[in-house]
């Protein structure tokens, strides 16, 4: 019998940590964007503009939430559901520090990736039921897009599990803090290049926000959501950079342990390592967003079937050649 | 001469690039090339043609500024007055005076033809620029508020040889 | 949603029994029905409302998935009828209306007009009147460029550089408003010279105001940032492998197909053409100074994109010389109060930032010309379009169209 | 003058047509409207002009609602022109000729410069000049529903009847030098 109060707990945590991940994303995005651009940003909107998330998240409750007329309505509303609960459930399992996690399931990775691509559907429904020619475009560009780098993420991941020979992430962490070395520098640096570029391809992040090609598609997907059901969109974008953020951390950097610090007090400093290696990845994202150009729908294509997915599987057959070798 | 540096792959430049704006940005020591509007203004340049100023008692009402404006904005009625005569027993002298001269800044292009073709010095540019309104309507401005901006004419600036 | 599969798949079910006992048809096994799944295009209005058009410019694409099989521009709706009002309008009164064609480059849209009509009436504006003429028309192709450069980044993707572009831009506007008043709309020609907005105090208006002080030390520093920007936009965006990826081999105007349309300016010159219109023209003092024409290979829009670019540094080094050697003089010469140009036809055309701009002024003696015909470059670069966007794919076209750097007041007169 | 003076172009221009202008240094030549496609095409594959760069039409009229009439009277015409450079030294023609205006028409260039098809299609708007075989002649800039062509001179300007024009308030006397100005 699940106690009940133990699981309202963990949503708890769960909730608190996705959200404040979410904001903290979204302030590195713009404001991280505008001082790189030479503009000081969102100002006056108090403390110097570093509570703008908030003040969006208002500004979109307090807007009208429009459904277009011959909108497939029923999938229309619900589409943004999806894409929510895919990333909520991506928290679940990653380990803030050994006894901080939402549940420590041993099959951790293999649940994030089947969640993980649960949002595809969300986009390609949101694309298909608003029933405008740019949207669709942008839906079945979506679609085409998460499922071909899905592939190369689970790959990725692949050469770490077996590295660690266990799919728990707290159990990849201490297979790294025994080993000494995070994975990225002992054998799985290609492994954390080839989950990068993916991760923002799942993204959809520049160079590869084709879905909501700003100059073609108006918007893609998104056009004609407004509203609540924006801001789900909006919130669920970000977190998913922040969660896809975490999960690199924890699989590649280390978690939430650095080599030099002593093992016992790991409880303590555990979540601000794992924040801070979040936030730093997080900065190289927007570093990429604001320099790079939009790849084109088939370079996109070109990139996942023929580079990353035969590194992916070269990746996995050195590890598990060094794997039997040491 | 280009200082040599080790040419890195393209994409690692741009990253270079908006990390030193970054920094550019949040340093004190770079100048700021924002004008934060509302608290800071902005100095605009003396010659800056924001808004026409009218000097009343130079316009004799000749009407040339009228028919010259190519965007027909300026309106002008006026009517004549018999002036005292200039020597004792001289002819009394008719002068005409303006009853009414609105310039309607909404249909204006600021193209300057009626200040430059005004024969008596009475129309001048003036850079004030903050008089925009709510409704259209307030845009034609009459001629005592033409005369305020008399008074934000700048002085005339030193010239290059 | 569930219910509504339901309902698709019995209506399905119907029309395949029907088919299948409908008698005289054998039975056919189901592999072998091979239907041939008709699919029509899909017509994609990129609408007068769309981020990418530069403008109000409408699209009819046929579209089949991403690729184009036709696209058909309709204009218009930008169109204010300059000709027809240039027959209403004195000489002085269409040099006001002039600058408003290309309202991104607007110093250089005068300077046909101007020449046309000093030729007209066999008047020659003095020489340091040309000198500034020439530096405001290099200034206005830099600050063009910079705005095509920004623009093309962000309809690639690229959102950093419209910014940095921008902010390179500001300093160029100033310069041009300190000396003639207006930023986009300078008006600062007049037929046989050139006349400073009438500044303050009542003596001014009669002597003729000169370029304000400090203008020379502004312009160089200027310059300097222009060459440094120039070198910064070509490794921000032109060294990007992705920024090549989109723009090398795509869209390639031969140089045929550009003579044959009448493509001019930067586009021809990234065909291949070394053809300068600067070169030609002998109202501005352009054989002065020294300077190259950056001509480019294929014709692609990274060629497109680098022309530009590298006529923004030439431009900047023709301003510097222009500087030092800016002889002193009246600005302009003596022309009746009443504009009235003698019967007579004449055609100009200079090296406008968008390509070759051109005035056919044909007057009969009277106060306005009896007919003006306008010849602006976007209009014929654009009707190479059609041709040019056949089968390729809708991030192409924006990419394609893009790198055609028009404007809409340009398209429509 | 646009430096297409250079010397050798005018001989050789001037002796395969002899009423060739060239005053404000601009080349004109006067042609009949039957060999219009002819001379285009001669133009191009001779004096290799294969830049194409304008087409345009005016319209002659005497009695005139919009501007100054001409100043000697003139025979009512279209007189239909088109330009053409090319892109080694920049010599610069004008190719011109006249046709009558009711139902004004005259081959299309587009086989020779297939530029000139978005050209043919302003004039046509503009004037009501029929383009014989030019592929798809309707209207390019005006909507659909347009009736009337606005270049023509009998096509009168309504916004400017609409509005009273302010320098019709007359004060005093003008002095002298002062002018009509914009009527």
């Amino acid at each position: 019998m699940i106690d009940i109060s133990q699981v309202m707990v963990t949503a708890g945590i769960v909730l608190a940590f996705a959200l404040n991940g979410a904001v903290i994303f979204t302030i590195l995005d713009v404001k991280g964007a505008s001082w790189m651009q030479r503009r000081p940003g969102p100002l006056h909107v108090g403390l110097r503009g570093f509570i703008f998330p908030l003040a969006e998240i208002i500004k979109f409750f307090q807007k009208e939430d429009i459904t277009p007329t011959n909108v497939d309505s029923a999938v229309f509303k619900w589409a943004p559901a999806y894409v929510l609960a895919s990333v909520f459930g991506l928290f679940v399992v990653v380990p803030i520090s050994p006894t901080l996690v939402g549940s420590d399931l041993d099959l951790g990775v293999f649940y994030l990736l089947a969640i993980s691509s649960l949002s595809t559907l969300g986009v390609l429904t949101a694309g298909w039921s608003s029933a405008n020619k740019y949207s669709l475009m942008g839906g079945i560009r979506a679609a085409g897009q998460l499922i071909a780098y899905e592939l190369p993420l689970i790959l990725a991941v692949v050469g770490v599990v077996i590295q660690a020979e266990t799919m728990s992430l707290v159990g990849i962490v201490e297979k790294q803090i025994e080993f000494g070395l995070p994975f990225v520098l002992s054998g799985q640096g290609l492994a954390f290049l080839i989950f990068m570029i993916a991760a923002t391809a799942e993204m959809m992040r520049v160079p590869f926000d084709m879905p909501i090609g700003e100059s073609e598609l108006v918007s893609g997907f998104l056009t004609e959501y407004s509203g609540v059901r924006f801001l789900i969109f909006y919130i669920a974008e970000y977190m998913n950079m922040f969660i896809l953020c975490a999960v690199a951390s924890t699989l590649f950097l280390g978690g939430y342990h650095v080599p030099l610090l002593p093992v016992e007090w790991v409880n303590f400093y555990g979540p601000v390592v794992l924040i801070t290696k979040t936030v730093f990845l997080g900065f190289i994202l927007v570093l990429v967003r604001w320099s790079f150009p939009r790849f084109r729908e088939d370079q996109l294509q070109n990139l996942a079937w023929k580079v990353l997915i035969p590194l992916a599987l070269l990746n996995i057959l050195i590890t598990s050649i060094m794997k039997v070798v040491f | 001469m280009k200082k040599f540096r080790p040419k890195l792959p393209g994409f690692l430049t741009g990253m270079k690039i908006l990390l030193f704006n970054m920094i550019k940005t949040l340093s004190p020591l770079s100048p700021n090339p924002n004008v934060n509007y509302p608290f800071e203004k902005e100095i605009v340049a003396p010659r800056a043609r924001g808004v026409i100023a009218l000097d009343q008692d130079a316009c004799t009402s000749c009407m040339l500024c009228a028919r010259q404006c190519p965007d027909w904005c300026i309106y002008i009625e006026g009517h004549k007055e018999l002036q005292p005569p200039a020597k004792p027993g001289g002819r009394q002298r008719s002068r005409a005076v303006l009853d009414r001269f609105d310039i309607d800044y909404a249909l204006c292009m600021y193209c300057g033809i009626c200040v430059e073709v005004c024969p008596f010095d009475a129309l001048f540019w003036t850079p004030e620029y903050e008089y925009s309104e709510y409704n259209m309507g307030d845009m034609l401005h009459d001629k005592n508020r033409l005369d305020q901006w008399l008074n934000t004419v700048p002085e005339v600036e030193g010239l290059e040889n | 949603m569930w219910r509504a599969c339901q309902k698709m798949d019995q209506r399905e079910a119907v029309k395949m029994d029907d088919i299948l006992n409908a008698g005289n048809i054998p039975y056919v096994s189901e592999a072998s029905v091979s239907v041939e799944i008709e699919t029509e295009d899909m017509t994609l209005n990129i609408g007068p409302q769309h981020p990418s058009t530069h403008g109000v410019l409408r699209l009819v694409a046929k579209v089949d998935g991403e690729k184009i099989s036709s696209v058909e521009p309709v204009l218009g709706y930008m169109h204010r009828g300059y000709e027809k009002l240039a027959e209403v309008r004195t000489y002085p009164q269409i040099t006001t209306l002039v600058n408003r064609i290309d309202w991104v480059s607007g110093f250089a849209n005068e300077i046909p007009f101007i020449a046309a009509t000093e030729k007209l009436m066999e008047i020659e504006a003095p020489e340091r009147a040309k000198h500034i003429r020439l530096i405001l028309t290099e200034m206005a192709r830099i600050a063009s460029h910079f705005v095509f450069n920004g623009a093309y980044a962000l309809e690639i993707g690229a959102l950093t550089p419209i910014f940095l572009a921008m902010e390179d831009r500001e300093r160029i506007l100033d310069l041009i408003e300190s000396v003639t008043g207006g930023r986009f709309h300078p008006n600062f020609n007049r037929i046989g010279g050139i006349k400073p907005a009438a500044g303050a105090g009542p003596t001014t208006k009669k002597n003729i105001q000169d370029l304000p002080a400090g203008f020379y030390q502004e312009t160089r520093d200027a310059m300097e940032k222009v060459l440094d920007a120039v070198e910064r936009m070509e490794d921000l965006v032109g060294g990007n492998e992705v920024f090549k990826v989109r723009t090398k081999g795509v869209g390639i105007i031969s140089k045929e197909l550009a003579e044959e349309y009448g493509v001019s300016g930067p586009i021809l010159r990234a065909s291949g053409v070394k053809f300068d219109l600067r070169t030609q023209t002998d109202f501005l003092p352009y054989d002065q100074f020294e300077y190259e024409i950056p001509v480019g290979e294929n014709g692609d829009c990274y060629d497109r994109w680098y022309v530009r670019l590298m006529e923004m540094k030439e431009s900047a080094k023709i301003i510097l010389q222009a500087i030092d050697s800016m002889p002193s003089g009246p600005l302009q010469t003596k022309v009746p109060k009443v504009i009235k140009v003698p019967k007579g036809q004449s055609y100009v055309r200079t090296e406008n930032p968008k390509g070759e701009m051109g005035f056919y002024v044909i007057s009969e003696g009277g106060l306005g010309p009896y007919r003006l015909k306008i010849r602006t470059p976007s209009f014929s670069n654009i009707s190479i379009l059609p041709v040019l966007l056949e089968d390729q794919l809708l991030p192409d076209l924006i990419a394609i169209m893009g790198s055609l750097d028009f404007v809409l007041g340009d398209v429509d007169r | 003058m646009n430096l297409s003076n250079n010397a050798e172009f005018i001989e050789s221009l001037s002796s395969k047509f002899p009423n060739l202008e060239n005053n404000f240094d601009t080349l004109k030549i006067k042609v009949k409207t039957s060999d219009w496609t002819s001379t285009a095409s001669m133009l191009k594959d001779e004096f290799n002009l294969t830049y194409f760069s304008w087409l345009s039409a005016i319209d002659w009229e005497n009695e005139v609602s919009v501007g100054d009439p001409p100043k000697e009277p003139v025979s009512p015409c279209f007189e239909i022109i088109f330009c053409l450079s090319d892109s080694i030294d920049g010599n610069v023609v004008l190719v011109s000729t006249e046709i009558e205006k009711e139902n004004a028409s005259i081959p299309s260039l587009v086989e020779v410069f297939a530029g000139s098809n978005w050209h043919e299609r302003e004039a046509y708007e503009m004037f009501g000049i029929e383009f014989s075989n030019h592929p798809n002649l309707e209207k390019m800039y005006l909507p659909d529903d347009y009736e009337g062509n606005p270049m023509l001179k009998s096509f009168e300007l309504i916004s400017r009847e609409v509005k009273p024009w302010p320098g019709e308030v007359d004060v005093e006397g003008m002095p002298e030098d002062g002018s009509e100005g914009g009527s």
